[in-house]
């Protein structure tokens, strides 16, 4: 039960990450692809919050006496997880954005159909 | 005088004849003519010089070196008179074509680069330039268009699979050794194990095997010599497989030498003896193809193969006077093939592009000069006495004869019967027989074509009666490799075992020959009568209904051609037919579903998990 | 002396500026590409001398190493950003004649990001402004191959847009784990900390940033979206992405196996992979029909043999990894900007179009052949000394092992001669000889000239190849002494 | 020296010239008492050439003639070479080598020769020569091989010479397998019959010759003499110890060409595909058998 509470967003991040993957390896719809990538991307994000994290800890800016750094929340990953957000929200837009424009060609978003680039 | 001047001139001279191409016509002619005459004529400058110098210092760690001796003059001056005499041919040859400004560069190009080879005193501007021949040739190769186009790429392919095998060759000496260069690599190779020296041996010949045309691996060179364009068939022929037999003397006789060459393996499986028996095949089996062929070129070019085996065999044999006969025979075959090339490339201009032996006659009467270079040309190929040909053939007889090896001997000899049957024929086919009505109104081959073709055909003769001359030179070279030097007069050879001389044979030719033909102009002139005036046993023979020229070998070949198919170029074309369709296997991995190419890359992470769990790997 | 950041912040800036000078005249937008570059190339080359005597750092915000973002002019990455440059400033040359659309804000703007990414990522020292970098370079090339909007673009964009996020997913969580286990993001400090935790745990990061990166870089299995990028991008910008953004993810491993983590041990594996991706592309090149996509899996190759290369370890080894990286960006670009050209005339991508170009385009069809010599590896053009090196260095190991992947790369090597002596016949010798209507029809200037100015760095640099070889020398001795590159960031 | 030379080069000349027409005369004579006839005189050939002289010839062009004369003096100087009796003018000059090359000049002239004309079966002649050449020069070359490595040396002159020293190489096992496929492959040298497929007057009309009138055909006449004079006594300078003086080695000579003759004038006509696979046979198995054993002996000199 300890560990559990221990590591329950390691696991949490681990988890969405690999049903994200999976989600991009097996489905076939481009947008379902995509929501997966996204659920990669969120995975991965909660995976870095959650290095810095630390249970009861604060806001790392020393707003009033006593506070120490060791009790403060680390503030990198928090700075890395802004930027991949935005990274990930760039991606998405993208991938959104073309998938409009497959489907204006294709008329489907079936992936196993889309077939045409080979070999 | 520089060598380095030399090579400056070549490659300089190849790229300004295209410059000049596109201001004037003329200047571009006189000046190819005139580079490939200034680089012959410098060269003969060189003769018996020695010299040695760094001439670029650019390329990574390596000095580029440039060297003469007499070895390489030899090659190097053979090279050059053959070419310039080819560019002289080409002067109304290639006049009809397209594209006439990029043939002369191309041309000029492959000629400087294959001096470059010969002067080249290191293996890396060895290499170097034996590249730049290459794909020169390659590009002059597929000029023709049409059927060319296939055997310039089967040339290419041939072309880098041996270069590239070579390449590790030299790379690898290079590790061993930490040098390149000829004079310090000498020798260097006594204390190595045999296995490696076979190693290096095995990758060398491959290059210069492929060059040389050796059986198997001649398949490139029927195509690539017939189709190419026939000036520069002539240079192919006449020099540049001879670079894979330079390379070959230079890897035997000045890197290896000839100590451990001949200590390598005993007996039947020594290197000397494999070799040689390989040339021996080379001689056979592409003589009796060359047999069944009906193209003029190609037959030429099998023919090429097959004297080329000569070569090999006289060089792989070792003994002193095999090494003069290889290298005698070398220049005889520059010679007469270049010659032949260029009486065939005669015929195909003013026939518009026929080389169809069965579709050609008669024509002595229409191009009597060139029927004359063709004449000489075979005798000089089938080595009748008084030709050169005849010299160095029977300096390889006498040698294999004398050191016991009768079989070696006797697929030489028999090589030689081929020979005349198969020359016979070109002559026979184009020249003689019935000539056809459409070629009532042929010309005479122009004068630049009659020219180089009139002075080959005297050289022919020439080196013939006085083999001595060329001779001189093959004996200083041998002495230069540690050979024991040849007894030569300016008439032949004397030695224990047998004594030849040209000039008696000569005289006494001549003599009875017009002593007979004394007697035939004081008998009873003869009437002269039509071609077509035949007596035909009480039947009339029609005109232009028979050529009687087809199928002129027709119950031999019946008998051996079932057993003449060229296997290993069926092979070489399957293997790349095996390589295409494991391509197009492989391909199939990109299936174009994006699915797919995900999983990819897990199971890649997944494959570098399982590694480094399976062994521990860092 | 000039500060390094500019190379970064004079793409950045000027590409954001793309739309505003729109306002002043449409005509102009085109040409900012072509300065932005032209003055990176011009910083890069008066950086160079200073770098090669030792490696400037800048500390961005005044944050020392540690702590802030820094960023690194080493000989190699400053090695790569002149290639950059100068592939950039020569490839916007091209797209003065070559894009054609009224609307083209938008390429220039993604050209000068992608660059802007490909330059960050080889000046940074930091592993997540790496990633960041990176990002910005695939998130415009997935744009780029989409430029033209047609079915083929748009499809091998999304295609490649799904595995490279899949790709730089990996990356981010491999990155997490580092920061998670030493609390730092600079890699020199990483680096210098790599050997006191156990193996395992480097070893999990270093799997991801490996196939993350790799997909980028276009191992072998990873490159399976390059075909269908390549070949459906505009030319230019497949020239780009052959010439740059490969060589860039490229330098991504190598900088992470040899710098961050200093696992000589993965390089054997390495070996077998560059030689595996090397026959794979090759085999794969050898029956294709499209020129493109033959160009795109040719560049599989020869990055199978740049990885090779490397992976052999020792200074030559790498030494000729890099030379070859240089000859291949040179001879690819070169290739797919003359084929570029002369699909744009035939108006098919199919090799067979290419019948009669020697005529009808003859200096396109020129600087085609030199850069297919080139690529071939034949003298006196760049690719030879490349191999020369690679081999020299292989053969050098004395080990059976080399001299059998010797063999087999040599085998690919014939492959690769013959398919493209093919393409070279076909242009100069296939077709009619010379039909009327095919009139000869010469490539505007702004093709012409870049085209050119890479047929001559291919010739020039192939006859003298030392006057690349001194920096090649110091970046390689950059990769291989880690310690120094530690020292130098955090003395 | 040179005079004696000189001397000798006209003695052969016209010696050689004599026998061959006397060997062609006795063969047609004796052929015809084989055949129960009584046959022509023997200076018949002789006759006929001195007639054919005076007779109106025909020529087609400038090769027509070079050919018969070139094939001539081919003939003619191989006689040079072959040791007569003790005497041989070019001993020096190359050897059996040279003979082996010189022979093939006659056939080479006269194909030139005939090639001038459009007649077809002047082509079809010429065809079935070179390949019969072809065909029994397999052996000839095999059986020469056999003598002169046997022998260690290219010269006739020193093979002959290494008999009188150690008695006719038939007494050889060796090379007398050789000896015998070099008796079986003569008629095919000679033209005579099995292989008389070049001239086949019923066939081809003659073949190479059937343009040939007057003095060409005196000429081919000769040059046929030359030719049996020339096989038979490298037969007798190789097998059978060549002889110490001319006398001696005429009635060699003619001892062995009557023994042939009879051996073969009871055999029909060959075509040209069967003659070359029993010349590529028989013979060729015979004399590689001797080539066998001599290397397997060793050399005895």
């Amino acid at each position: 039960m300890n560990f559990l509470s221990e590591y329950i967003y390691y696991i949490g991040a681990f988890s969405l990450i690999f049903i994200g993957l999976f989600i991009v390896l097996a489905k076939k719809n481009l947008i379902k692809v995509i929501i997966g990538l996204s659920i990669v991307d969120t995975g991965i994000n909660l995976f870095l919050i959650t290095l810095g994290y630390i249970r009861g800890g604060t806001a790392p800016v020393f707003s009033k006496p006593g506070l120490k750094a060791e009790n403060m929340v680390d503030p990198v990953p928090q700075a890395l997880v802004l930027t991949a957000i935005v990274i990930g929200v760039a991606v998405l837009a993208l991938a959104l954005t073309l998938a409009i424009k497959l489907y204006k060609h294709y008329g489907t978003l079936n992936l196993r159909k889309i077939k045409e680039q080979k070999w | 005088m520089n060598l380095s001047i030399i090579l400056a001139i070549a490659f300089g001279g190849a790229l300004l004849t295209y410059f000049s191409g596109k201001i004037s016509k003329k200047a571009r002619d006189v000046l190819a003519v005139l580079i490939s005459l200034v680089i012959a004529v410098i060269l003969a400058f060189f003769y018996n010089t020695s010299s040695r110098e760094i001439f670029y210092t650019g390329f990574l760690d390596f000095p580029l070196i440039l060297r003469i001796d007499t070895f390489s003059w030899f090659f190097a001056f053979t090279i050059a008179v053959i070419g310039s005499f080819s560019i002289i041919f080409s002067l109304s040859y290639i006049r009809k074509k397209g594209n006439t400004d990029y043939y002369y560069t191309m041309m000029l190009l492959v000629i400087a680069s294959m001096i470059g080879i010969i002067l080249s005193g290191d293996l890396v501007s060895f290499y170097i330039f034996w590249e730049i021949m290459s794909w020169s040739t390659f590009l002059l190769i597929s000029y023709n268009r049409g059927p060319a186009i296939a055997a310039g790429i089967k040339y290419i392919i041939m072309s880098v699979t041996g270069s590239v095998a070579m390449l590790v060759g030299i790379i690898s000496l290079y590790s061993h050794y930490g040098t390149v260069i000829y004079t310090e690599l000498s020798g260097l190779l006594y204390n190595a194990s045999s296995g490696y020296t076979i190693f290096i041996f095995v990758l060398f010949f491959i290059a210069l095997g492929i060059k040389n045309a050796i059986w198997p691996l001649h398949v490139w060179l029927p195509p690539a010599h017939s189709e190419a364009p026939s000036p520069f068939s002539a240079v192919l022929s006449g020099t540049l497989i001879k670079i894979g037999t330079y390379g070959i003397i230079l890897l035997i006789y000045v890197i290896v030498k000839i100590n451990v060459f001949l200590n390598l393996g005993e007996g039947i499986v020594s290197a000397r003896y494999i070799i040689a028996v390989t040339g021996a095949i080379t001689i056979l089996i592409p003589t009796f193809i060359a047999l069944l062929q009906d193209d003029a070129k190609r037959l030429l070019a099998w023919s090429t193969i097959a004297q080329a085996g000569y070569i090999i065999l006289g060089i792989a044999y070792g003994t002193s006077e095999s090494v003069a006969s290889g290298m005698f025979h070398f220049f005889n075959h520059a010679i007469f093939k270049a010659l032949l090339f260029m009486v065939v490339g005669a015929v195909e201009y003013r026939t518009n592009g026929v080389r169809d032996l069965n579709s050609l006659g008669g024509l002595i009467k229409k191009m009597p000069v060139t029927f004359v270079g063709g004449l000489i040309g075979i005798c000089g190929l089938i080595g009748v006495p008084l030709t050169n040909g005849f010299v160095s053939k029977w300096l390889i007889y006498k040698t294999l004869i004398i050191n016991n090896s009768p079989f070696l001997a006797f697929a030489a000899l028999l090589g030689t019967w081929g020979t005349i049957l198969y020359s016979y024929k070109l002559l026979h086919n184009m020249f003689l027989g019935q000539l056809p009505e459409k070629y009532e109104k042929l010309e005479r081959a122009p004068f630049s074509m009659q020219l180089p073709i009139v002075i080959l055909s005297l050289a022919i003769i020439l080196f013939g009666i006085l083999p001595g001359l060329p001779l001189k030179v093959i004996n200083s070279i041998e002495s230069g490799f540690g050979l024991e030097p040849l007894t030569i007069n300016i008439w032949g050879i004397t030695s224990d075992t047998g004594t030849i001389n040209m000039l008696n044979l000569f005289v006494a030719v001549f003599l009875i020959g017009i002593m007979i033909w004394l007697i035939f102009k004081g008998s009873k002139k003869s009437a002269g009568i039509g071609q077509y005036d035949n007596y035909a046993a009480g039947t009339t023979v029609p005109k232009n209904k028979y050529h009687y020229s087809v199928d002129f070998y027709g119950p031999l070949h019946r008998m051996i051609s079932p057993y003449l198919r060229d296997f290993i170029d069926d092979f070489y074309m399957s293997l790349a037919r095996s390589i295409k369709n494991l391509g197009n296997g492989i391909r199939r991995i990109y299936t174009g579903d994006v699915g797919y190419y995900a999983i990819y890359i897990m199971l890649f992470l997944a494959l570098l998990i399982f590694i480094q769990i399976k062994w521990k790997l860092w | 002396m000039v500060n390094p950041i500019l190379l970064i912040v004079i793409p950045l800036g000027l590409a954001f500026v793309v739309p505003l000078f729109r306002f002043i005249s449409k005509k102009i937008e085109k040409f900012i590409p072509f300065f932005a570059l032209l003055a990176n190339l011009i910083i890069s080359l008066t950086l160079f001398p200073h770098v090669l005597e030792k490696p400037i750092h800048v500390s961005i915000g005044g944050f020392l190493p540690p702590l802030g973002i820094n960023l690194v002019a080493g000989p190699l990455g400053i090695l790569f950003a002149m290639l950059i440059a100068l592939v950039g400033f020569l490839v916007s040359i091209y797209a003065f004649a070559y894009i054609k659309e009224k609307d083209q804000e938008k390429y220039h703007i993604l050209y000068l990001l992608l660059l802007t990414g490909a330059t960050g990522v080889v000046l940074t020292g930091d592993i997540f402004n790496l990633f960041v970098f990176f990002e910005i370079l695939c998130i415009s090339s997935y744009s780029l191959v989409a430029y033209f909007g047609d079915k083929p673009g748009i499809e091998s964009a999304v295609k490649y847009l799904i595995q490279g996020a899949v790709g730089s997913s990996l990356v981010l969580i491999g990155i997490g784990l580092l920061y998670g286990q030493f609390g730092t993001l600079n890699m020199a400090d990483i680096a210098s900390n790599i050997h006191s935790v156990h193996s395992i745990s480097v070893f999990i990061p270093l799997v991801l940033l490996i196939t993350g990166f790799g997909v980028e870089a276009a191992i072998f299995p990873l490159n399976a979206w390059l075909p269908d990028a390549h070949s459906s991008a505009p030319s230019s910008i497949s020239a780009i992405l052959s010439g740059i953004a490969i060589e860039v993810g490229l330098y991504a491993i190598v900088r992470v196996v040899f710098t961050l983590f200093g696992a000589s041990s993965i390089l054997t594996f390495l070996l077998f992979l560059g030689v595996i991706t090397l026959l794979i592309g090759e085999l794969c090149a050898f029956n294709q029909e499209n020129i493109k996509r033959m160009l795109a899996y040719s560049s599989i190759g020869q990055i199978g043999l740049i990885v090779f290369a490397l992976s052999i370890g020792s200074l030559s080894g790498i030494n000729g990894g890099l030379f070859q990286l240089v000859s291949h960006t040179l001879s690819k670009a070169l290739l797919f900007l003359a084929a570029g050209y002369m699909i744009f005339r035939s108006g098919s991508m199919n090799i067979s179009s290419f019948e009669g170009m020697g005529k009808k385009m003859p200096y396109t069809s020129f600087a085609f052949t030199i850069g297919a010599f080139s690529i071939v590896g034949l003298p006196p053009f760049i690719g030879f000394p490349g191999k020369f090196m690679i081999l020299k260095a292989a053969l050098f190991e004395q080990d059976i092992l080399f001299t059998i992947l010797v063999f087999l790369i040599l085998l690919a090597t014939i492959i690769e001669g013959a398919y493209f002596f093919r393409v070279v016949q076909t242009i100069y010798f296939k077709g009619e000889k010379s039909t009327p209507g095919q009139e000869r029809e010469i490539a505007p200037l702004s093709v012409l000239i870049p085209v050119f100015i890479f047929v001559g760095l291919i010739v020039v640099i192939g006859i003298y190849p030392k006057l690349i070889t001194e920096i090649l020398e110091s970046s390689a001795s950059e990769l291989l002494n880690r310690a120094d590159y530690i020292k130098n960031i955090l003395p | 020296m040179v005079m004696t030379t000189i001397l000798e080069i006209i003695f052969i000349i016209l010696l050689a010239g004599i026998i061959g027409l006397f060997f062609l005369g006795l063969s047609r004579k004796i052929m015809a008492r084989i055949h129960w006839r009584y046959g022509p005189p023997i200076t018949q050939p002789l006759i006929d050439i001195i007639k054919l002289f005076n007779q109106t010839s025909m020529s087609h062009g400038f090769l027509f003639n070079f050919g018969i004369i070139f094939s001539l003096a081919g003939s003619v100087v191989v006689l040079l070479f072959l040791p007569f009796g003790r005497i041989c003018p070019l001993s020096d000059s190359g050897g059996l080598l040279v003979i082996l090359y010189l022979m093939l000049i006659a056939p080479l002239g006269l194909a030139l020769s005939g090639g001038e004309a459009a007649n077809p079966y002047t082509s079809i002649g010429i065809s079935r020569k070179l390949l019969l050449a072809f065909g029994y020069e397999l052996p000839l070359l095999l059986i020469l091989l056999t003598v002169m490595t046997h022998y260690n040396t290219i010269s006739i002159v020193e093979i002959v010479n290494k008999q009188f020293q150690a008695g006719w190489s038939f007494q050889h096992l060796s090379l007398l397998l050789p000896g015998i496929a070099y008796i079986l492959i003569l008629p095919a040298i000679l033209g005579f019959r099995p292989f008389e497929l070049i001239q086949a007057p019923q066939e081809i009309s003659s073949g190479p010759m059937a343009e040939y009138s007057g003095k060409f055909l005196a000429l081919t006449t000769i040059q046929h003499a030359f030719n049996i004079f020339i096989s038979i006594s490298l037969f007798t300078n190789l097998f059978l110890g060549g002889a110490a003086n001319p006398g001696y080695f005429f009635l060699k000579i003619l001892a062995v060409f009557v023994i042939f003759l009879f051996a073969n004038a009871v055999f029909p006509r060959f075509r040209i595909e069967q003659a070359i696979k029993y010349l590529w046979r028989w013979p060729s198995i015979l004399a590689f058998a001797g080539l066998i054993i001599v290397l397997i002996t060793g050399k005895n000199f």
